[in-house]
């Protein structure tokens, strides 16, 4: 089993604790809190993906063979979304975060929040997380 | 309020929809400013003309053609007549607001704007009332000049008059603005646009289902509504204009119906309305439209306003008594629509959690990205009412609201 | 025939409308190349969606709000599926077939089209693939060209070599002719125009509802239909595009859904297919499509074919009994559209006559005056079939028909 | 009484005799048969007036303050009702033409086919006429 669906089999772990949607949201906004707000010379115009509704930074480092993302939102429901994402995909290495399907999120009830019919801005950010995996492969290969 | 109250049951009856069930809690729909649900009786209108009388219309010789075609323009007078316009070949059918200004913008560009004229559009104005004006202003080489707004929400008139130069060919406002409900003072506009001989376009899509509307009386040259936002079917909508503009306006969508004759040479065109309604016509939406107008009707427009009112007031009541909620609009004159932050709750994030509890409320820029920028805001949470909303309906949003609070805090 | 039959039964009761009277008869239904009648399915689906789901959508973020934009994009996906595209945003949601042509028509000229180009159409083309390649030819300065047809109903492809110049921008041809039911050659068409990198779009309107389409196959360029004629509700339609092709397109409407961001000073476009969605899109007309899409899979685009072809050759055999018959296309390759005069009665006054039996035909020029000017003739009496016409629908035709030619003995 | 709605009377009359409507559109057949064709030389484009399914052709004359129509079409029952109009309205004062309503095609069961949607030219025919004789009345006064 690779990295990413580790975490991601804990993930689905810590979400299976809550019955209640508002203990869920509460987690959420925990880790939107807590996500490490991003330096402002990363809240540039090139490091935004516009949501509809939220928007949402990311910027990317190759380092070491692992990829390197930090990400931040305007809201926090998003934002907490994104230190799921970041914690899964941060620091893996470009073949891993190309290959992986993220399947792990069906099961934490968080999927809905990534379909190309939701406007906050997850389902670009995940295709950008992708193509910057891409790009650092080619740079380095 | 207890009389209001059983009518406002009586009319919920009418709306299937307002049964439903979201997350296992009884739905609580605030956001008839993005669509408004329909009643049954809507709702047959389409199920019976599919089964009894569907058929293309007008060049028809068959008689559920004639039926259509008679059941399709006794709508349009009946539309015409719910407007006050003064014929019916100044209603013009459309899909929605959208295509009604999209159309009348490339028609009317194409007449009478020619590079270095104005536009004058407004500050608050939905995008719909924007994008067109200035595609038809980039085709053209005309610009676009905006009517600034206040910090109330209101449009400032205080300058319109240097606004209206004698380059400006159209003025395009709102009646009523979809993000902050604000009614503007349009008689004034039209009146001194008039002046200048200048016509007047009116947005009306977020007017028309809240109080009566007389186009003769406003003497606005063109009005667009949709029938979705006023209790009718989604496809259909009306482009009003004075017939002696609308004679003026070259051809927008070439096909069936909008003209007389086709060579390959040249092509004649047909007479008003018909000339821009290239197509098959959507005579179940057009018909959909006229039930509605006739429950509207039947309802009494003035105790629709009567209603809303009374519950707008409820809740700006209720919702006042919350600590940190911020209106976004403290205009004088406003429909039922509310515009509100709370706290520093990113309004995307507080309408995720407000839906969980079985209310639909809208979050967002709300289409009106230029009004966003100017409040310096990422966009609103809307609540907006119609005819079927009660006080305890107001009371779960606030219920929810204050349940988000909590969780953000 | 006789298993067919009772499937043919099956069938009519998913139509409530057959079930109805006109002048005390039995409604026979021969006009279905204007519109089809709906099949109940079709029909509960609009009830449903307005009594159970019905938002806006795309930019909520409330329960029905997400659910219909999910069911929306997901009818995008069967139908994107059902004409085989490679993606869905090639599926861009119009009103129908006229406005798909028109929106193509417009953007692709101020794309491609400029002053002494060429755009090739055929003699036998609906008005609706006409006027909007002559409005785009008048603001572009390009001239329109023709592609004949012969006296069996058919295009003549002998010349195409020679009008497809280094001029040509577009050829935009019919896939079956609504006057006469040819099924053109477009196969033909689109490999010769595609050797001199010149695009091609299919009118589909009348192909569509008889057999399957495979726009990857046909390698077509464009593509459009219209609901209405295909047992789905009226007021919807959609322009198939390849990708390379659309996303070389200007924008056409300007609104709500087809923006990004909006500044007064500039403003930033959605992707496909969103770009080309201007306003409130036609929810239920769209799960309606997708519901009617359904039914005709159901059903088997095989079978329907088959039932189709049997009742058309029916047709054929037992109106050819009749003296005075007269068919307008011989073509080798048709649908079930029967175009005929019979002796020299004016097609209005026999279909004035054959209505008062219960028959709906229709009568008339069929949106197709160049190709009536070229047969020479005020227009055609026009029988087309669908998948719920039965053989004794046929033969009250022809007693009709032969009761007619009495009366004007 | 003035004249055009006593011959609408005797037309009237005329149509209640049928109560099949076969029998209806034969007489509207046979009228339409011993309607006069026009002279070539009156079918004329000026002269045309494009139903969308049938054309009429319409011509005017005045003499001694009556206004004299003439008029063909291509369909046969188009010509019936042409012919019933022109009994009406033909030799008729341009007052007399203008002020009256036709109300008696009400109680002939011809009406449908003068409505605004019907295809056959009838309705831009009557308009016609009143315009006729609207411009003869102007020019004799
Ligand atoms: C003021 C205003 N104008 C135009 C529109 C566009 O209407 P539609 O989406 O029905 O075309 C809307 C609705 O969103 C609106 O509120
Ligand atoms: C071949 C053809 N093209 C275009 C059209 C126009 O379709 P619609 O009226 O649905 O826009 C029709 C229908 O009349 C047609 O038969």
């Amino acid at each position: 089993m690779n990295t990413i669906d580790k975490i991601g089999d804990q993930i689905i772990e810590e979400f299976s604790q809550f019955e209640d949607w508002m203990d869920k949201y509460n987690y959420l906004i925990e880790l939107g809190k807590s996500l490490p707000i991003i330096d402002e010379k990363f809240r540039t115009e090139s490091n935004l993906i516009n949501g509809c509704q939220s928007k949402v930074w990311l910027s990317a480092d190759y380092n070491d063979g692992k990829v390197i993302f930090k990400a931040d939102s305007d809201a926090i429901i998003t934002k907490g979304l994104v230190s799921v994402l970041i914690r899964a995909l941060s620091n893996q290495s470009p073949d891993e975060i190309i290959m992986n399907e993220l399947s792990f999120l069906d099961q934490t009830g968080l999927k809905a929040h990534l379909s190309p019919t939701r406007s906050n801005g997850l389902l670009s950010m995940i295709k950008q997380m992708k193509l910057y995996a891409m790009a650092f492969k080619i740079k380095n290969s | 309020m207890n009389h209001m109250i059983s009518d406002i049951e009586k009319i919920r009856a009418d709306f299937p929809i307002l049964a439903t069930n979201v997350y296992g809690k009884p739905l609580v729909y605030l956001d008839n400013a993005a669509t408004t649900q329909k009643p049954q009786v809507v709702i047959d209108t389409l199920s019976s003309y599919y089964s009894t009388m569907n058929a293309n219309i007008h060049r028809g010789t068959h008689y559920l053609s004639i039926e259509a075609t008679e059941a399709y323009e006794a709508a349009r007078r009946n539309i015409a007549a719910f407007i006050k316009a003064s014929s019916s070949s100044e209603i013009i059918f459309t899909r929605g607001t959208t295509e009604s200004i999209n159309l009348l913008a490339d028609t009317f560009s194409r007449a009478f704007i020619k590079s270095g004229d104005e536009i004058l559009v407004s500050e608050m104005e939905h995008h719909s009332n924007i994008v067109p004006w200035q595609l038809a202003a980039e085709k053209s080489g005309a610009t676009v000049k905006v009517i600034p707004m206040n910090d109330l929400g209101e449009l400032v008139l205080d300058n319109l008059d240097s606004l209206l130069t004698t380059k400006t060919r159209i003025v395009a406002v709102a009646h009523v603005s979809n993000a902050l409900g604000t009614i503007h003072p349009i008689e004034e506009i039209i009146r001194k646009a008039h002046e200048k001989g200048i016509p007047v376009f009116i947005d009306g899509a977020q007017a028309i289902q809240h109080f009566s509307v007389d186009v003769q009386q406003l003497d606005c040259d063109f009005y667009a509504f949709s029938g979705h936002k006023m209790y009718a079917p989604m496809g259909i909508g009306v482009l009003y204009g004075k017939e002696k503009y609308l004679n003026q306006l070259p051809p927008y969508h070439g096909g069936g119906e909008m003209i007389k004759t086709v060579f390959f040479e040249k092509t004649i065109y047909n007479d008003l309305p018909f000339r821009f309604e290239a197509g098959t016509p959507n005579v179940s939406g057009v018909l959909g439209l006229d039930a509605a107008i006739q429950y509207m009707l039947e309802t009494g427009m003035d105790k629709i306003e009567k209603i809303e009112e009374n519950l707008y007031l409820y809740a700006l009541a209720k919702l006042g008594e919350i600590d940190g909620i911020r209106f976004l609009s403290r205009a004088a004159h406003k429909t039922s629509v509310i515009s509100f932050l709370i706290g520093t709750i990113h309004p995307y994030d507080a309408g995720t959690l407000i839906d969980h509890f079985g209310v639909a409320i809208r979050t967002g820029h709300h289409c009106a990205q230029p009004l966003m920028d100017r409040l310096k805001i990422p966009g609103t949470i809307r609540a907006s009412l119609a005819i079927y909303n009660k006080p305890s309906e107001i009371d779960m949003l606030c219920e929810a609201i204050i349940k988000v609070k909590q969780m953000f805090l």
